[in-house]
């Protein structure tokens, strides 16, 4: 965990409303510990927003990282706007990781949105390792979609409205995806209504899933009790001082499935 | 080099810029980003008697220039507070100040007393009296001069450590509230606490926070902070902690100017949980610059038109 | 094109969208810049029993997302309003609410008097209450209820016009007084007026505002007007008007939702005097995007968790 | 008086922490009355800062306008920050202007600091019109100067270090170009000290004497009451609505000098 000066080295458009930013923070991605942790991003100096923005980090590359974001209010605006060379006000590595069991599985990643990001560097991290891997990728048109639909290849996009891939929410995609799959785990991120189907999908059908989680975060650090998410059950972590709630922050933002209540 | 030192009731710190409650966690978490040592002194997030759950999400949310929260006094309870944490102060150097909220008079005393009952490192209790009062129909103790007094009282009689009782702004006249709370004993006052504010999603037409209200700290509301704090010291004789807004040495002065010994920094720890360390290398020089020589000469030295 | 129209009382107005006392003038001096018949109504700045020259400077200054100020009522008084203002009232189609300030009940009351005895087209008043009441020890009418539904029972028996009583939130509880005009038979209330605040220049070790405190206005307060305004829209019965830190049509959402009939734009006209009229065809735009016909089916519609 | 976007097309440094900025504005350009009026300028759109920032008209060339300004806070280090080309929401003309009487008398233009701006632009609309005048220009050394201190030429400039032209305040180097001078009226602006030493100079000389004053502006049109400057006299302008108090946004900026209290 440092604050660190970054710099742009590449951003750009990526897909409808989609943007990918490379920086290098060599202090980050040495201590970088896997996909699912994030960076707070402070945008710009002013005070009006006082606080950074978390982003996901989508993979990295020697002293690279990268994210990839949508544009949903001002301060994701004012980051299409850096041109390669800006520095950038970071905060990171923070948060836990999608766990890597040594068992044999295959691991189903599902992203859609802003959720994207922490899917797609799982995939990264699971081809390099020789993990089997299936991606599905979900949207609701095609020109969200920046990559192909390729079920030979293990790729599934779907949209909701079929202009690409499988008609339909990831739900019927990933339960295309899992026919020819053994010991399937799900490891999935993105909107709350896309984490709610599969959260309820997974329990539905037994299989074991992980799910990055988001919440408004203050601080990213664990000093605000902010960002908390509400548990099934009592497991007491030490972070967030009781039972009900989560930090997710530090505690997550990645968590089993089944240990907690999204939206 | 400016003489950074300052002493509220009998307590001397090595500079005047502390970290807020609520701001900082219990002081420690954020070990690896901040050099804690070296600040004036870390207030800690409110303990309650027993433990609380804190309010459901959403949270938090940004405001112009500020932020709204309604945590809930989320924390581990005195009980862990004093097996957890104490020890953990006692490798530190840094005063720490526990701040204390509750939900009546004996629930404040009883916190009060099982921490005086150890041998800890804490230099003082700032007691949060923007808590609803069950006694009295879940009005804000911090709202009435007799619940200010009744309790600042009966606190003081359970220990010689500093008492500073941290006021609320939403009230009529935050100078009688601090009048009383000086009546009481209170050793220092610090002032302010968060607005009472909302902050509505019209998409989905919720509210962004949870229960609706939240409070609202950071920049916006300094001008109120620096007002109370004004008031305040023209109507008390104690020591004044200054609250609201501060992200930097000039809003230092401008809280000392208007009345304040010290400062606790709030919402900026959000941004840069190192901000404070800065704050005071930068505070440094700009008493050089400005040829002060220490801080308390210019407490409360602000001029108005007359 | 959504319905932009409303009624407050028994008066119709085009849409909800008004500008603010003080922050208007008289109403007509901008006409250059802007299109003022378009707006829902204007408030003009508070008028008073004799001509007053205002503070001295510095009146003003930035904070942030904000700003203060202490104009101390500088006005023309009342009977050059009569004789100078209420004939250009005559050629506009804009509705004037005529904003009335003072420092005892009987001045109040002269001033209202004194335009009821002409013909004009003003559709209503909106009382300033807070303003120092010479009477009471110079406690401002608006922080008491006693004062407050007494001032209101005054008025309200001199006209049969709109009466807006205009609240303060520098009160510990605003709806109490809320109710308290009421009670008085106020048709409406609007809210919120300025927050008291400070700004301290550092260099010269001066307020920035001649007088020390000042008022605060513009986005930085917008979440402390949405709290005042839910909790006054929960205790009485009487249609409220939203102000505070308004700068776009979605802030209008958020004050239609947590209670507000019509809004007042204040410090957001000097940066554009014509941005009310840009609010309103925003504001059209974003309704028919939120298949909302019209402004009245969302008023105080916020969901809350529980 | 109008809102208007203008286009910067020339923005750069003339002396320490000074800068001059071109732009075209053709309505400002066209409703401009002379040297002293005003625009405000909105530097950028954040609410942050919800005020416009006044500035000086300092020459006017066709459709393009121009304004000189020091880097105090904020808004103005972000003006230098604009390039050509950048959009800038303006609003002016605004105010009143220095008065030009038809009588033969000498203009003495003294400036500095900030008030520049107006002095020079009088200058020019002087000796474009034949118009006798001599210019004395104050800082506090010589790297804030931009132009050459020639006597002959009627141009003294004064530094408060003696590093150019005459040493000391405005005062003695305004006493120096008074030698040749006939029927002299002072025409000044600069920062308060300055104003309010040639105000007391004037008095005591009994030469006339237009100041161009400054005072913290809200919305530079007469709707907000808090640009006052502190009136000598009780000659009622309509705007202020009082005896004590004038407008400086549309009763000035430029007043007689001994009908206003400066400080
Ligand atoms: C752990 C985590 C990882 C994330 N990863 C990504 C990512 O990889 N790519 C991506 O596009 N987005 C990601 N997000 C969401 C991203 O942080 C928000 O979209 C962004 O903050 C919006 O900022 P804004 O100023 O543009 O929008 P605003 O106008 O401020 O708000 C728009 C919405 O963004 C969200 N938001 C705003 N501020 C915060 C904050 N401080 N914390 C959390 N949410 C906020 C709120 O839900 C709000 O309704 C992540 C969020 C979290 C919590
Ligand atoms: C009629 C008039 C003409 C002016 N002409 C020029 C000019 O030609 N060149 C030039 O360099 N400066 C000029 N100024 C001063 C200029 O407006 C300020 O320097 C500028 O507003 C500073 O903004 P900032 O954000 O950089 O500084 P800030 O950090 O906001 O403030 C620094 C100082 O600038 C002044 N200031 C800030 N905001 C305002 C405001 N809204 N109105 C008035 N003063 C303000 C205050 O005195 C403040 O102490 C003029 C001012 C007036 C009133
Ligand atoms: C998220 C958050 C939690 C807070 N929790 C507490 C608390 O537990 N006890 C308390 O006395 N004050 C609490 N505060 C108030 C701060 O200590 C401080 O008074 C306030 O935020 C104003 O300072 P600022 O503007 O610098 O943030 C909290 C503030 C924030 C933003
Ligand atoms: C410069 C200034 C002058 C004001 N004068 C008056 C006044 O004369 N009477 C009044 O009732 N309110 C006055 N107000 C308060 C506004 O009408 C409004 O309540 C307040 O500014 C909050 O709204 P805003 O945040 O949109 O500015 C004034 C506000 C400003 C900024
Ligand atoms: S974001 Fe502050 S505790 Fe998690
Ligand atoms: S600046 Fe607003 S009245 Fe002059």
């Amino acid at each position: 965990m440092k604050i660190e000066i970054a710099t742009v080295m590449e951003n750009k458009l990526i897909a409808s409303n989609l943007w990918k930013m490379k920086m290098t923070a060599p202090d980050v991605a040495e201590q970088y510990k896997g996909a699912g942790q994030f960076i707070q991003i402070l945008v710009q100096s002013s005070w009006e927003s006082p606080l950074r923005r978390p982003m996901s980090i989508a993979a990295v590359d020697g002293d690279e990282i990268a994210i990839i974001y949508k544009v949903f209010g001002r301060m994701t605006q004012i980051l299409t706007e850096l041109k390669a060379g800006t520095a950038l006000d970071i905060l990171g590595p923070l948060g836990n990781t999608f766990r890597w069991d040594d068992n044999e599985f295959t691991a189903v990643l599902v992203g859609g949105g802003v959720g994207l990001a922490p899917v797609l560097n799982m995939y990264g991290e699971c081809t390099a390792a020789g993990q089997e891997a299936v991606l599905v990728l979900g949207a609701r048109t095609s020109v969200e979609h920046f990559i192909d639909h390729k079920p030979q290849n293990n790729v599934f996009l779907a949209t909701d409205d079929g202009t690409t891939g499988i008609a339909g929410t990831v739900i019927p995609a990933i339960v295309k995806s899992l026919e020819n799959t053994s010991k399937p785990e799900i490891l999935a991120c993105g909107p709350e209504p896309m984490l709610k189907a599969v959260q309820e999908f997974a329990a539905a059908h037994q299989i074991p899933a992980q799910i990055s989680v988001e919440s408004y975060m203050g601080c990213g650090v664990g000093i605000c009790q902010g960002c908390v998410v509400k548990r099934v059950n009592g497991n007491v972590a030490e972070h967030s001082y009781h039972e009900k709630y989560s930090l997710v922050c530090i505690d997550g933002p990645v968590y089993q499935s089944k240990d907690v209540i999204i939206g | 080099m400016a003489d950074l030192r300052i002493k509220i009731g009998s307590v001397d710190f090595k500079n005047p810029i502390f970290v807020a409650s609520g701001t900082y966690g219990y002081g420690t978490e954020v070990s690896e980003l901040a050099d804690i040592t070296v600040l004036g002194a870390i207030v800690t997030k409110s303990v309650t008697r027993y433990p609380r759950e804190g309010n459901p999400p959403p949270r938090i949310v940004e405001t112009p220039s500020g932020m709204l929260n309604s945590i809930g006094l989320a924390n581990i309870g005195v009980e862990a507070y004093i097996k957890k944490m104490i020890p953990l102060y006692e490798e530190l150097k840094t005063p720490i100040i526990m701040n204390i909220a509750g939900s009546t008079d004996d629930e404040y005393c009883e916190v009060l007393e099982l921490t005086e009952l150890v041998s800890s490192n804490i230099v003082g209790y700032e007691i949060n009296i923007s808590c609803p009062n069950v006694n009295a129909g879940g009005m804000e103790f911090g709202v009435d001069c007799d619940l200010t007094e009744q309790l600042t009282t009966r606190l003081r009689k359970l220990t010689d450590r500093l008492l500073i009782m941290k006021l609320s702004p939403n009230v009529t006249d935050i100078a009688a509230i601090g009048v009383a709370a000086e009546k009481g004993g209170a050793d220092a006052l610090s002032a302010i606490n968060t607005l009472v504010g909302m902050s509505i999603n019209t998409t989905n037409k919720k509210s962004n926070i949870h229960y609706g209200y939240g409070g609202l700290s950071g920049p916006a509301i300094k001008p109120v902070g620096l007002a109370c704090v004004h008031k305040i010291y023209q109507a008390v004789d104690i020591p004044l902690i200054g609250i609201g807004g501060i992200t930097s040495a000039d809003d230092v002065l401008e809280y000392v100017l208007a009345g304040a010994a010290a400062v606790e920094v709030g919402t900026a720890n959000y941004r840069d949980p190192n901000i404070g360390t800065s704050i005071i290398v930068e505070l440094d020089t700009l008493l050089d610059q400005n040829d002060i020589g220490s801080v308390p000469e210019f407490v409360g030295k602000v001029e108005l038109g007359s």
